[in-house]
């Protein structure tokens, strides 16, 4: 097990070291870290000495070797955009997105298997044929215009309608100048429930699969058959071992997650990784872009990790193949 | 039983004239695991196995699954890589011919599979299937539908199927799709893998008979596999035992049923029912006890040894050679001799 | 239920992870940052379009309009107000100032003395004084990575012997003086700043103030918050704060204001808050300005085909229904008439407000100036020498009102015979690269001037045409050249004689618009936008919005 | 399939690594009892049963025909500007209203919808065949070849789809052809996966080693006996794929990413109406978003209903 976990950790480095390189030389390919210093007033010398200090001069494999050098003791450089810290700025923005990641996932996790579980168990019943349909539906509304009819619907409607003096829900950021837990959570609903509603259709459909898999499995047919009452059959036997895929799927969903919400984020105007990203995409902030792309792909290799080693922990099969 | 291959006037049995000569055929597969997936050790599937066939005739191989019987077969063919031995067909070296010899080879050696579902593209008609080794070989023409109808004739199967697809066809069918698809080419060597043990026990005669006739018409050189000896009586010349990647015994057919040395052949040939009531009860079954030791650690000395009641401390020793009990009979046996129980 | 131990310990996780968050909830935001509550004036929220990139007002990160409204304007002392006397929009000492301040000619050189308000002093209760203008001087005109220099690296150098009175002394004649130590930069604390990285210091925001407020805490990406600053010697503050919410953009900052999470927006004059002010806004008031100091225009490559061609230039002038497009645009605000001047409606002291009125729709006009030209039509397109009348028109990419002129002018120039592609690209790319390099044939964006004094040298004399004698950091991406224009806008720019610049401004805004450099499009008037409970709200300011008096707003 | 906010890209079955892969829909036709007489009548037959799926290949035929025949159903001709209108809502004269412009919505819609259409099915198409063939090479080639494409296909997975794709618009530029490419060049990895997986059994069956043994050399074997076992999932991830790609190209346009005017897609008709949450001119919002909800739902039932045709595990009428 140990092996297997050393290899996959070792197998993921030159992952990241690989596609770091290749950001690296295509963020420098699109963007001129010095563009900004062209469009402000200042004369050509303050452009050469950014250029000097860049190292733009160089070969581009002897830059990335200097970036790497400096990213992995932590120094990820200074934002052209802001003039800060680039650590600083991706830390706060993971923050953010972090917050609607848990919640997302909770959420998301918590309805998917109760509908999948209960897809499963009562295959082709009304409600069954329902979450289906609502999953289908689900996976086919484009999560930005479900967050602008959300709004629409949920927050700046009711306020018109009823002449509320605030929307039941809010859309902007995550949290109000003086806000409290209630604040936070209504802050919280639209851009959750946005994320949400597309990862639930995903999961649950997923999890009602792998449900009915295991149910007619023989392992199952003899535990019924050995008379294990139906709830324990279905808890300690069939929704443990079909959790086993939902759990690795999750895992790598998750790490998508870290940089896939640049849409959720800027409807509802987040500070999180999508808005930073969107942002420095903009300002052609090529510092803050190389890291960006380098720290959401690392989560992307982390929970594929953690995806391999969920899946080997709970099906000890694997470890031997 | 009265067998009527074993007739000498059937085949012309001329030894010079060897169609298949195994020497020495060994395949090793490496064990990898570990942090860096390092080779960690080697299975040997087949440790040094030589034989001859002549011309004509049929060499039965006969095994328990997993003694590497099936993997010499694909070995002789070259479906996979020998680790060393040379394999002649008709005095060509298969094992290292070069890539266009080797496909000319190929037109003259086919193989017969066991499983008749799994051994037929699903997605082809079964004209398809048994025209895919012409086109292969640019042999299909203008001829080729009339050639693919005579092979269905030939293997007693409808012409008027061509367009039926494998899953609408039942298991003996398929097996007769699977043989015309192998003597499309016109082959001179046909491998055998078990061609009748998924079939029903009333379809297997048929397929046999089918296969005998067409072994004399064509003078065809077979390599029979099997995992017991009864199966193959009908068809086999020549006989060879497998335990655990090494032939134990080698000889005529009728001397290795009449006359088996080795304890393991014994023990195989007692597990086949004797038609005769009072023979059969009063035939010991010979059981052997202990299950089939992991090939990736052999037992030392003689490998039959950990389940051999005839066992003695040389065996665990030295490894018994092949030895040649009478002429044409080989044994790998430091206590060979007759079943007391026969 | 019978539920097998791990899914117990699951869920006690994840209910355990829900009350934990809800407790932890109140410190996501820093302690120090919820807003004060016993006040009367109660708490305001402003929703902002953009969040400015740093708070170092003069280096290159700042710069944007946003940075001014948000924080700069509220925290920094400067010496003049812009204020509407008469019609018309024009400085006035502001209340550092103990006097006007004073322009003389000493020894031939051009001096100004500002008489510092001795009452003026910093949130820590220090005085404001001359040092600090010397130190303001002295980081802008020799400090690193400064945003603009101009006027600045003309002062030869600022006496500060007496603290009540800072003497400025420059090198070369500079006619817009009442910019500096005004709404550019306003005055730096020396006490504070001296000795430190001033980048470092404030460009994540700063305590200190030399105004009505000071900023509390700026949440990156969330809000800005500003509270009132007690040592500030002029009217208080009537709100206990004012947040500034930061909105991704237009559309989002109006959807905000729209349901109720924020109180104000200023929002740039696009068609979602066009439409809306048209459609009355229930509990809210709006202003609409249209003496701005923004304008769009159309803004021709002088150097490229077809636009080398000065008949081109006109003809496309007369196949444009500007007009049509301003009514579009802005009707709704009663605002119908196109802009006819590169000089904005705040500069109309300085400029002919009617220079382009000749140029309107008149499709005789434009075949009779592209066939004496050279041209023909064919297929309905005008081609030269095998060349089709073809070329693109460059803006910023996901600006809706842009993007809608775009496409009328589109439908308009086809109509008279040109082929026009639309290519927008985001506003780094084109005013990084493609405009200074030359690279474009028509632009499409606005011209935005923050202060009262013209200035078109930048954008239209030949000299700052980007090239390697200004090190390609000119401005003048129209690549206009014209002999006759430059010494008139040279002279708008050097000579503090008023009556002389209002003559060479004129003349060259006649010059420039019968040579048709460049074409004027719409006024892009302001809009400010308030929710009834937010009271003293007082109309728009061209240069310091509609927060220049923040200080009197207060919750109803 | 997740369709959603950041990972808009086909994902047929969850993919998990490779390992994870579920071997289940690769067993072979052995469904006894039918009397059928090929593969495919057999798939048409289990087809026919889908009604819904169906129902949806209509919708998207219809679909194809509105869009790509609209100078024929369009009302009005395209980009026909009425500015003294301006934007009205839904009426007799226009059904789905008029835009800022007085643009008839309608007609922008079909001729927006040739542009979504033409992008997913291209994308679907361009990065099924780039992933068949590196999938086909690596699965039965194997060796060294398969690992050296399992790690570029990880690398690709491994960035952040959509920013990468933002990325690469903003150095590319943002024509309908190049926003093509650079999708495909990020969607091919999931078929190449799914095709490899399936190689990567298939090449074990017997009828496999049968080739080989008559002779058959390795592009013959691919191309004639295992690909055609492949066509099922190759099938249904493209017909995903579609789905995937329209969405995905509706994000880029809703980022700024999107064609250049006057062209437009449904994404970036949504993208301009953003603004009027809350307006009186929300129905700008209202259909495109509908259309490209109809015409993903339509793809995904579809998509169900051919991977039920294909699965040959699947219990016959």
């Amino acid at each position: 097990m140990l092996s297997y976990v050393g290899r996959r950790v070792l197998y993921s480095i030159p992952v990241i070291l690989v596609a770091s390189f290749l950001t690296f030389a295509f963020v420098r390919a699109t963007f001129d870290p010095t563009a900004k210093l062209r469009q402000s007033r200042t004369a050509a010398s303050a452009i050469r000495e950014e250029r000097q200090h860049l190292g733009l001069n160089e070969p581009l494999v002897e830059q990335y070797g200097t970036w790497l050098g400096r990213f992995v003791r932590g120094d990820w450089g200074t934002s052209e955009r802001t003039h800060e810290a680039v650590s600083a700025q991706i830390g706060r923005a993971l923050w953010n997105t972090t917050q609607l990641i848990v919640w997302s996932v909770l959420l998301s996790a918590m309805a998917a298997v109760a509908i999948g579980v209960y897809s499963a168990l009562r295959q082709y019943s009304v409600l069954d044929y329902t979450f289906t349909g609502l999953s289908f539906l689900g996976l086919a509304l484009p999560a930005f215009w479900f967050g602008l009819i959300a709004i629409e619907f949920l927050a700046v409607g009711p306020k018109q309608w009823f002449h509320l003096s605030q929307p039941p829900l809010f859309f902007v950021g995550l949290h109000s100048t003086s806000g409290g837990v209630v604040d936070y959570l209504r802050h919280l609903v639209l851009p959750v429930l946005t994320l949400t509603v597309g990862i639930v259709a995903g999961w649950s459909r997923f999890q009602r699969a792998s449900m009915l898999d295991i149910m007619s499995s023989d392992y199952i047919r003899t535990a019924r058959a050995k008379g294990v009452p139906r709830r324990r059959v279905v808890l300690r036997h069939g929704l443990r071992n079909a959790l086993v895929p939902l759990v690795t799927v999750m895992a790598l969903d998750i790490g998508a997650l870290f940089g896939g919400l640049i849409i959720t984020e800027k409807i509802f105007s987040v500070p999180g990784m999508g808005k930073l990203f969107f942002d420095s995409l903009l300002a052609g902030d090529a510092t803050t872009l190389t890291a960006w792309l380098v720290v959401t792909a690392a989560f992307i290799v982390a929970f594929n990790l953690l995806a391999d080693l969920a899946y080997s922990w709970l099906d000890p099969r694997v470890r031997v193949a | 039983m009265s067998s009527p291959s074993v007739a000498p006037d059937a085949k012309p049995a001329r030894s010079d004239s060897a169609m298949l000569e195994v020497q020495d055929l060994v395949k090793d597969f490496p064990i990898r695991s570990g942090l860096r997936r390092g080779t960690r050790g080697r299975v040997s599937a087949v440790a040094g196995v030589s034989f001859t066939v002549p011309r004509g005739q049929t060499f039965a191989l006969v095994g328990e699954s997993g003694c590497g019987k099936s993997t010499t077969a694909r070995l002789v063919l070259r479906l996979v890589p020998a680790t060393s031995g040379t394999v002649h067909v008709d005095g060509v070296d298969v094992l290292r011919a070069a890539p266009a010899d080797l496909r000319r080879l190929r037109s003259r050696m086919q193989i017969v599979y066991q499983d008749p579902y799994a051994s037929l593209n699903p997605r082809l008609s079964a004209g398809a299937i048994v025209a895919d080794p012409l086109r292969v070989h640019g042999r299909f023409k203008a001829d080729g539908p009339a050639r693919v109808r005579a092979l269905f004739e030939r293997v007693g199967l409808d012409p008027v199927d061509v367009h039926r697809y494998p899953h609408e066809f039942s298991g003996g069918q398929r097996q007769r799709i699977g043989i015309a698809r192998a003597l499309a080419l016109e082959p001179d060597l046909l491998v055998l893998d078990e061609p009748v043990s998924a079939l029903d026990v009333s379809i297997q005669a048929g397929v046999l008979n089918l296969l005998d006739e067409l072994q004399r018409t064509r003078n065809l050189t077979y390599l029979l596999i099997a995992h017991d000896l009864a199966a193959v009586r009908q068809l086999a010349d020549l006989v060879g035992v497998m335990y655990l990647g090494k032939l134990v015994e080698r000889g005529p057919a009728d001397r290795l049923y009449n006359e088996p040395q080795h304890p393991y052949t014994q023990a195989l040939l007692s597990a086949v029912p004797v038609p005769d009531p009072p023979v059969e009860r009063r035939r010991r079954r010979i059981l052997l006890e202990g299950d089939l030791p992991s090939p990736t650690a052999p037992p030392s000395g003689c490998r039959f040894r950990t389940r051999c009641w005839r066992a003695q401390p040389i065996c665990a020793e030295r490894e018994p050679p092949l030895e040649s009990h009478t002429r044409e009979h080989r044994v790998a046996c430091f206590f060979p001799g007759p079943d007391p129980a026969r | 239920m019978n539920a097998p131990r791990w899914l117990r310990g699951a869920v006690a996780v994840a209910l355990g992870g829900v009350c934990a968050s809800l407790v932890v909830t109140p410190s996501l935001a820093d302690p120090g940052r919820s807003a004060p509550r016993a006040s009367t004036g109660g708490q305001i929220v402003i929703g902002a379009e953009q969040e400015p990139d740093c708070a170092d007002w003069i280096d290159a990160c700042a710069g944007e309009s946003w940075g001014l409204w948000t924080m700069q304007e509220e925290t920094m002392p400067r010496v003049f107000d812009v204020v509407r006397r008469d019609g018309r929009w024009v400085y006035s000492p502001s209340i550092l100032m103990a006097a006007s301040p004073s322009l003389s000619t000493v020894n031939g050189a051009q001096v100004v003395t500002y008489q510092i308000n001795p009452q003026a002093v910093w949130s820590d209760g220090v005085p404001i004084t001359s040092a600090d203008f010397a130190y303001t001087w002295d980081q802008v005109a020799h400090g690193a990575d400064i945003f603009d220099r101009t006027g600045y690296d003309q002062i030869a150098s600022v006496n500060d012997t007496d603290p009540h009175t800072a003497v400025v002394t420059f090198s070369t004649p500079f006619a817009g003086w009442h910019q500096l130590f005004g709404a550019d930069y306003g005055v730096f604390p020396s006490h504070i700043l001296a000795g430190h990285d001033r980048d470092d210091a404030m460009k994540d925001g700063y305590s200190w103030s030399g105004g009505p407020f000071k900023i509390q805490a700026w949440d990156k990406g969330i809000d800005v918050i500003l509270v009132p600053n007690p040592r500030y010697w002029g009217p208080k503050p009537r709100s206990s704060s004012v947040t500034f919410k930061f909105l991704t953009d237009t559309a989002a900052e109006f959807q905000a204001f729209q349901g109720g999470e924020v109180d104000a927006i200023y929002p740039a004059p696009e068609p979602e808050a066009v439409d809306a002010v048209k459609a009355g806004l229930t509990d809210a008031d709006s202003v609409v300005n249209t003496d701005t100091g923004n304008i769009e225009a159309l803004w021709m490559n002088n150097a490229a085909f077809p636009f080398d061609s000065v008949a081109v230039r006109q003809a496309v002038a007369y196949a444009i229904d500007r007009n049509a497009i301003v009514r579009l645009l802005f009707g709704s605000l009663g605002v119908t008439t196109a802009t006819n001047s590169l000089n904005p409606p705040i500069l109309a002291p300085y400029s002919d407000q009617q220079a382009f009125a000749g140029y309107h729709l008149d499709l005789a006009k434009v075949t009779q100036l592209m066939t004496s030209d050279g041209w023909q039509k064919s297929g309905g397109i005008w081609q030269k020498g095998g060349r089709p009348a073809a070329f693109s028109i460059q803006s910023t990419a996901g600006d809706k009102r842009r993007e809608l002129t775009e496409q009328v002018l589109q439908a308009q120039l086809h109509q008279a015979g040109f082929a026009v592609t639309i290519q927008n690209t985001d506003a780094n790319t084109l005013f990084g690269t493609v405009l200074p390099a030359g690279t474009f044939q028509m632009g499409l964006y606005a011209e935005v001037v923050t202060d009262l004094d013209p200035g078109l040298c930048t954008v239209l004399c030949s000299q700052n045409i980007p090239g390697p004698a200004n090190g390609n950091s000119g401005e003048n991406w129209t690549r206009t050249s014209i002999p006759t224009l430059d010494p008139l806008l040279e002279t708008v720019d050097t000579n503090t004689n008023d009556a002389a610049r209002v003559n060479a401004s004129k003349a060259a805004d006649r010059i420039i618009a019968a040579q048709q450099v460049t074409l004027p499009l719409d006024p892009l008037p302001n809009l400010a936008i308030w929710s009834k409970r937010i009271h003293g709200v007082d109309g728009d300011n061209p240069v310091y919005a509609m927060f220049w008096n923040l200080s009197q707003w207060q919750v109803h | 399939m997740r369709p959603r906010d950041g990972t808009p890209i086909p994902e047929p079955e969850p993919i998990g690594p490779s390992h994870l892969l579920p071997p289940a829909d690769v067993g072979f036709a052995t469904a006894g009892g039918v009397t059928s007489r090929s593969p495919w009548e057999l798939f048409r037959r289990r087809f026919r049963r889908h009604r819904l799926a169906l129902v949806s290949l209509g919708v998207l035929i219809g679909l194809c025909i509105v869009c790509f025949g609209a100078p024929f159903f369009a009302p009005y001709a395209r980009d026909h500007q009425d500015l003294t209108l301006g934007a009205v809502g839904p009426s007799w004269h226009h059904w789905f209203g008029t835009d800022e412009l007085g643009r008839d919505e309608l007609t922008r819609l079909l001729y927006a919808g040739q542009i979504s259409l033409e992008i997913g099915l291209a994308v679907a198409a361009l990065s099924t065949l780039v992933g068949v063939v590196i999938g086909a090479i690596a699965g039965f080639v194997g060796k060294a070849t398969d690992q050296m494409l399992m790690r570029v296909t990880d690398l690709f997975l491994v960035l952040p789809a959509l920013a990468v794709l933002a990325l690469a618009l903003e150095k590319f530029g943002h024509d309908s052809f190049t926003i093509i490419w650079v999708l495909a060049a990020l969607f091919w990895m999931y078929v190449a996966r799914v095709v490899r997986a399936q190689v990567l059994v298939i090449r074990e069956q017997e009828f496999v080693e049968a080739a080989r043994a008559s002779g058959a050399t390795g592009p013959w074997i691919v191309v004639r006996h295992v690909l055609p076992n492949c066509v099922g999932p190759i099938v249904v991830n493209a017909t995903l794929a579609v789905a995937a790609a329209i969405v995905a190209e509706s994000s880029l346009s809703f980022l700024g990413f999107g064609v250049q005017l006057p062209a437009t897609s449904w994404g970036r008709m949504i993208s301009d109406a953003e603004g009027y949450v809350g307006t009186s001119h929300a129905y700008l919002l209202y259909f495109p978003g509908l259309a490209i909800l109809l015409t993903v739902l339509a793809v995904n039932f579809l998509g169900d209903g051919l991977r039920d045709a294909f699965d040959p595990t699947s219990e016959p009428a």
